[in-house]
């Protein structure tokens, strides 16, 4: 790949800022539970289903919790009580719950220690289970082995999972090796996760633990028919983030859009339910083996892309120390980065070669996610087209890992069939024929690429430095984020955050971080 | 070899070709038999000389097409007639005065990204302090007062903030349209003012990429403003509506 | 949600939904009366929901468009017949076989790039020694004693030669299509073989990237082969089709 | 510019062997004349116009005195002869002749000294004209200088100049620096040049010097308008090379394709004929301040383009060579080459940007004309589009002259006027965006592109060194260049080539020639 001369010193700063930084996030973590994280147990531990009011077994339980005040302790200390109380398993403990035949609250307290060992055997068993979905991809890929970095990645998005389907199976043919399957508007903001196959949603499809299985299903046959195993993503974000992980973690998904601070700054949700939940999902997904998307990117949908390419790396520095601090490995860390500067720009090809490979250079062994151009897309399909074909350029030549295909159509509808299709040939070709070109270029020492990267590099580390001195949630009072101000208890989801009792007890959380070890090597 | 506007045909190289490009999918597998049925159907449009020039398999049964076509069919130019805002175009300073001279009072705008649309940029570009393009957003206006509420913000909401601020407009953004979600969205929140019997004191006006005035105005709004909007347009409009109404 | 084949429509993401994708010129100047008669020609194509995505000024008054629209045309694609050569194919040494036990002789094949045509890769893919796409060309064929004339060839000069060679078979390349000149040139060679009581002695085969089998027998030929054809379907349709006539 | 450390001792050897290919061939031209030579002297000194039967002047006037047998004297010497004799001026004799009230041949001879002078003085005038159009060509791109190179270059090709016009107007706006009008097919292989305004051409427009002046007019008035001068480009080839040549000069063409070979190679025109013919046409073109643009591109519409790459640069050498022996600057050989190796073989883009830079350096002050991908365009309008602005990309990171644009529908008919907008537009967004990309990148020495490139020359030095062992006639003969074997008394034009008397006189010849010098600094 070809080399920025960076000031190593200044990585180094800036990397340090930022595990201060999630250092001292970690600590609030450490101290709260949120009802999504509880649900997230439960469903681990075997609760599922929805009533006849379609509402999840999950958050009927955990409301009954929360109702009496008791969710400090864990709400599945209490379903853990229901089970050695009436002999049935957790799924059945659920129903009697939700047809109000049982209620978790009025049962007599068994020993801690009882409930806690039917909790660590239950546990143990939701983790058995994670690593039978975690070998079953390790076994698949070692039998289908993919091709080359970047990875191909395309949306599907038509609201309905059937149709998502025959799509999905149509782009893995004519060459994708990711599938995301775009979520319909607003259920970030539920603070439930739907259940069952769906087949309405708007410009998107929902995420639902039926819906993975009918998709994983599906890939997993043309990934055998094609030799060529096919990864499924989802959007482990909003409301549900821990749920949404744990569903994955169950039905063999392969990557997770996560980040720590997108739902905050793009979709106000509470910015201490989002550190919660965000360590808690990070957790899981670090279990499963599954790779997160950071959601960099997005910054740069509402900044301009050369003004703000520093908020772009800081995040990527706190996304990664917050990552290592949930277990995740370097390799896990799909950090989320974007070709999204004005293309009319003298140079901007230029500035984007610079960016993509001081990322590259920062990150080494993260497979970092490349956006392609959404912003300045236009009705113009050609330019579009084009525009797609330069941004797939900087990716093989700068060695990117996880290459989210740009749509022709991106300014006019969710991708048809046909622009997907021509996606994925646009990508074919220009990866091909520029395969080794990141081998053979070398960039002018001290030229304009260079000073392009050093500066970006600069004020990142001023950026975090600041940031580690004031703490992350008042730099995200103060706006310092994205140019969006935040308020400490302002926001959707603050109800959902309860501190911890002294005997809170999460039967998941040991297990998991013993396994895994915490922080990485920062 | 002066173009006759009243019968204007699309253009290859030669006036009055009619040459068009068109690209489809059909849900047939690929081969001669495919190509003769997109073919087949582009003549049932009436299109001629019908010349599939590509075609690619896309597997699990669909197959893509490029084709180039004669469109034998021309138009009238010079009696098509565009639904657009009337209102003269006035600058800040301009509109400003009007309201004061013509109105009196700083009128009440109140936006928002409605439904679960959270695509906040065209609506922020309209309103916003900062403006777009160089112009300043309605925020900036003194005569203007101006509330962005932001995205996602659902029509009961919307009306009864409205209602709360005794807005004179309300700006509705809807930039998702996918299975016409966006019409959904915005017959909902006329039927609802309508219900409140709000729906005459308040100038209502919707926007976005996929928006023309004539849906607007199909839709029940008083005007519609799509891509490239500025925000002096949009003012402009509020003070020559508004004065009209309050005349 | 099987396709139903008697009712094929264009497919975006939804099955059905009729999408296309168009784009063409208007000899009109841009704006929003330009977009507005876009719009309306297509919908006078019988287009629905049509959506003009991005218009740009072309200079001298014309500008183009993109367009999506809904087709609500559907066809029946189990009722498409295609007009095929219908021999079967064969390789190298069956069709040479094939030429020695239904015929008996080597059969003389004459081709040509026809009047002012050039473009002699495509006659050569199919003729040459070295073949195309690793198949072998005519010229290989033991049964076959194929001349390429080569390119710009008159149509006088291909009908005295293939007199003069006694040939069985004329193959004809047309490339150039601008103006329809293909066929101008294919249907004087037509005229000139029947004028001179030649045309029913003769296996008459054109072949071109923008020729089809349908085009071909309009035009009097016995079969036409168009882009990606390879030299044994060619030597397959000669040795059974002569087979058929010689028997 | 990117450098490629390639073998100068190579690079040198090659131009001397290719000097001494031009040289021998040279002294061929120098014994011989041809029907066009002359035709096109007696256009210079003022002879145009058609007869009845649409039959151009010059062509009777050549003919009456090649019929006599005298055209190795010199078709000029008669008419200044007849001037002379009968008051007239060149036209006033030639539209006699043409009517048959004169017989050039039947006059009594004037002194060989009053006709020399008389023609000196004539030749002296046709000079100044040209100087005349050389100099507002100057004027203008002082009043309205272009951008940077490369230079934007679309075709037109209705087959009709007043549909042309607007199209190469509409263009010219859009951003083209240079149109050029496609010529009609079969036009190269009239021994003949069409006379006045003409609408029907198949596949291009006829080139006549009523269209040249025509569409000049409207680029000069769209130069002003845009304050950007718009060059010009025609076809000096085929057999009529020296009479476009002559027309061109006057009517301000700025370029013109103009290749040594191209004739014999792909329009079987007899070699001899070509030879000669290009020649003066060449000399022409260099006094006439034109650029012009050679055809190495054609080699690889029928060979393979990573095969046969050496063929191009062995061609450009010998191009380079036989256009300064007639009085070139190295500023006026738009040396041609192109990006036509399979886009589907893995590192293609590696190798178009090998040899594209490779040809940057070997002829650092050559305009060089870049051809874009045309045999290995589809149907796919959406792929060509991609590869045109990969082309696009590297011609402005490599510092091409003239870059031709690719058009998207390249595989399906001539340009429509949207196609050649849409490729202007992909030019500019490239070359904007990229546009000091070539300052910044430098290629891994002694990487792949260095290695194909110092391959590509060894080869290209074989080559030439056989040419020049057996000479240029003879290799054309063995088959040596495009796989086309060509007899030295072979295909079309050679009963026009004629031999030189003695008193053999071309007044145009050695004013030409003194102004020019001869051979450059090789
Ligand atoms: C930026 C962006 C985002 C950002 C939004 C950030 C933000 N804070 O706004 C993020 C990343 C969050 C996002 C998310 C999604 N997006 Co989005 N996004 C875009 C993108 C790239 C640009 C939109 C934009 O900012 N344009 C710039 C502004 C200035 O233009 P504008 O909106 O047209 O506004 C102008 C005019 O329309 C007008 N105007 C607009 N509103 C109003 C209102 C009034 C009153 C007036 C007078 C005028 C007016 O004036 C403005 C100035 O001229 C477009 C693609 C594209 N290139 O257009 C997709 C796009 C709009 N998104 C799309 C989708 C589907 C989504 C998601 C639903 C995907 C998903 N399932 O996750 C999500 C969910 C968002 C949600 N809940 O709504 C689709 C919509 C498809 C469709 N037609 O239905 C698009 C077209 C992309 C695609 N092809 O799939 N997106
Ligand atoms: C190479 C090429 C040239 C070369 C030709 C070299 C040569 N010796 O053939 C050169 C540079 C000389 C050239 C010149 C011109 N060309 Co040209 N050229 C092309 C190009 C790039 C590729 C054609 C090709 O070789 N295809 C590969 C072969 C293998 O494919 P094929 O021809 O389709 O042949 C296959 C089948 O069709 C079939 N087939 C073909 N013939 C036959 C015959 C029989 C009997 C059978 C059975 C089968 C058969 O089998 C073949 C193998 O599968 C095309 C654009 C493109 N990408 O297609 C333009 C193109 C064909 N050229 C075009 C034009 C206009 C010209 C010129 C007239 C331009 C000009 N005014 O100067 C000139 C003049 C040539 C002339 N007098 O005819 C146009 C034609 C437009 C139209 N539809 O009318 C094209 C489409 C480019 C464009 N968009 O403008 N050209
Ligand atoms: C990290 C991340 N999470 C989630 C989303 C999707 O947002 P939502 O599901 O909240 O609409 C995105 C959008 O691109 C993202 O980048
Ligand atoms: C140098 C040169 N001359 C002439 C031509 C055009 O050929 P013709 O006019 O002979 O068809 C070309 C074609 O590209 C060329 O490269």
């Amino acid at each position: 790949m070809p080399k920025l001369n960076l000031d190593q010193s200044k990585i180094d700063a800036a990397r340090a800022a930022a595990r201060a930084i999630a250092e001292d996030i970690q600590s609030f973590v450490d101290q709260h539970t949120t009802v999504t994280v509880e649900r997230a147990i439960l469903r681990l531990l075997g609760v599922d289903g929805v009533n006849a009011e379609q509402i999840p077994l999950p958050n009927i339980l955990v409301e009954s919790v929360a109702r009496a005040g008791r969710l400090s302790q864990g709400a599945s200390f209490f379903l853990a009580n229901a089970m050695l109380e009436t002999g049935l398993d957790a799924q059945g403990v659920a129903e009697r719950v939700a047809s109000g035949q049982l209620d978790l609250m009025q049962l007599p307290l068994h020993p801690t220690s009882a409930v806690r060992a039917l909790l660590d055997q239950l546990a143990a068993e939701a983790l058995a289970r994670i690593t039978a979905a975690r070998e079953k991809r390790e076994q698949m890929l070692a039998q289908y082995p993919g091709g080359p970095q970047p990875w191909l990645y395309v949306i599907v998005a038509t609201g309905n999972i059937h149709e998502d389907v025959i799509q999905a199976k149509a782009a893995a043919r004519a060459g994708a090796d990711i599938i995301a399957v775009i979520r319909t508007t607003g259920q970030s903001l539920l603070d439930y996760v739907p259940y069952g196959l769906t087949t309405e949603g708007f410009g998107g499809t929902y995420a639902t633990q039926a819906n993975f299985a009918l998709m994983r299903k599906a890939l997993d046959e043309v990934s055998a028919e094609l030799g060529r195993y096919i990864r499924l993503v989802n959007y482990c974000s909003g409301l549900c983030m821990p749920e949404i992980a744990a569903m994955g973690a169950i039905e063999r998904l392969d990557m997770m859009l996560n980040d720590a601070l997108y739902g905050i700054l793009f979709r106000d949700i509470n910015m201490q339910r989002t550190l919660v939940d965000q360590f808690f999902s990070r957790l899981i997904n670090a279990y499963a083996g599954i790779i997160i998307n950071t959601g960099e990117d997005n910054y740069l949908t509402t900044a301009d892309a050369l003004a703000a390419a520093h908020t772009v790396l800081a995040s990527q520095f706190i996304n990664e120390q917050l990552g290592l601090l949930a277990g995740l490995k370097h390799e896990q860390l799909g950090l989320g980065h974007a070709f999204e500067i004005d293309p009319n720009i003298e140079d901007s090809f230029l500035w984007e070669l610079a960016q993509a490979a001081m990322a590259r250079q920062i990150f080494p062994q993260a497979p970092l996610k490349y956006m392609p151009p959404t912003k300045h897309m236009t009705g113009d399909i050609f330019r579009g087209y084009l525009l797609n074909g330069m941004f797939n350029l900087v990716g093989v030549a700068t060695g990117q890992g996880i290459q989210l295909l740009g749509m022709l159509t991106e300014a006019i509808h969710t991708p048809f069939l046909q622009d997907r299709f021509l996606a994925v040939q646009n990508a074919r070709y220009v990866m091909n024929a520029a395969r080794h070109l990141g081998e053979e270029l070398v960039f002018q020492p001290g030229g304009r690429l260079e000073q392009r990267a050093n500066q970006v590099l600069s004020k990142a580390l001023e950026l975090l430095e600041h940031v580690a001195k004031i703490g992350l949630m008042t730099a995200l009072e103060q706006g310092l984020f994205a140019d969006v101000k935040r308020s400490r208890v302002g926001g959707k989801g603050l109800e959902g955050v309860v501190r911890k009792a002294p005997d809170y007890y999460n039967p998941l959380l040991a297990p998991m971080l013993t396994e895994l070890g915490r922080g990485g090597d920062a | 070899m002066p173009t006759d506007l009243t019968q204007v045909r699309p253009y290859g190289d030669t006036l009055g070709d009619g040459a068009m490009q068109i690209s489809f999918t059909l849900p047939v597998p690929s081969g001669p038999q495919a190509a003769e049925a997109a073919k087949q159907l582009l003549q049932k449009m009436g299109l001629q000389a019908v010349s599939i020039v590509h075609q690619a398999d896309m597997g699990e049964g669909f197959t893509f097409f490029v084709a180039y076509a004669k469109c034998p069919i021309s138009i009238d130019y010079t009696s098509v007639r565009v639904p657009q805002v009337t209102t003269t175009y006035m600058d800040f300073d301009t509109t400003n005065d009007f309201i004061r001279r013509h109105i009196g009072r700083p009128l009440v705008v109140v936006g928002a990204c409605t439904g679960d649309d959270a695509h906040t940029v065209g609506l922020d570009a309209i309103m916003n302090m900062k403006g777009y393009a160089g112009s300043p957003g309605l925020e900036r206006y003194p005569m203007l007062r101006a509330y962005n509420l932001g995205s996602q913000v659902q029509n009961e909401e919307l009306v009864a903030k409205a209602r709360e601020l005794k807005a004179d407009v309300i700006l509705v953004s809807q930039v998702v349209t996918q299975k016409d979600v966006h019409v959904l969205n915005l017959t909902q929140l006329v039927e609802m003012l309508e219900a409140e019997g709000l729906r005459d004191k308040i100038l209502l006006i919707c926007g976005g990429p996929r928006i023309t005035h004539e849906l607007a105005l199909e839709l029940g709004y008083d005007a519609g403003f799509g891509a490239g909007t500025l925000p002096p347009q949009v003012a402009s409009f509020i003070a020559q509506e508004m004065a009209k109404r309050l005349r």
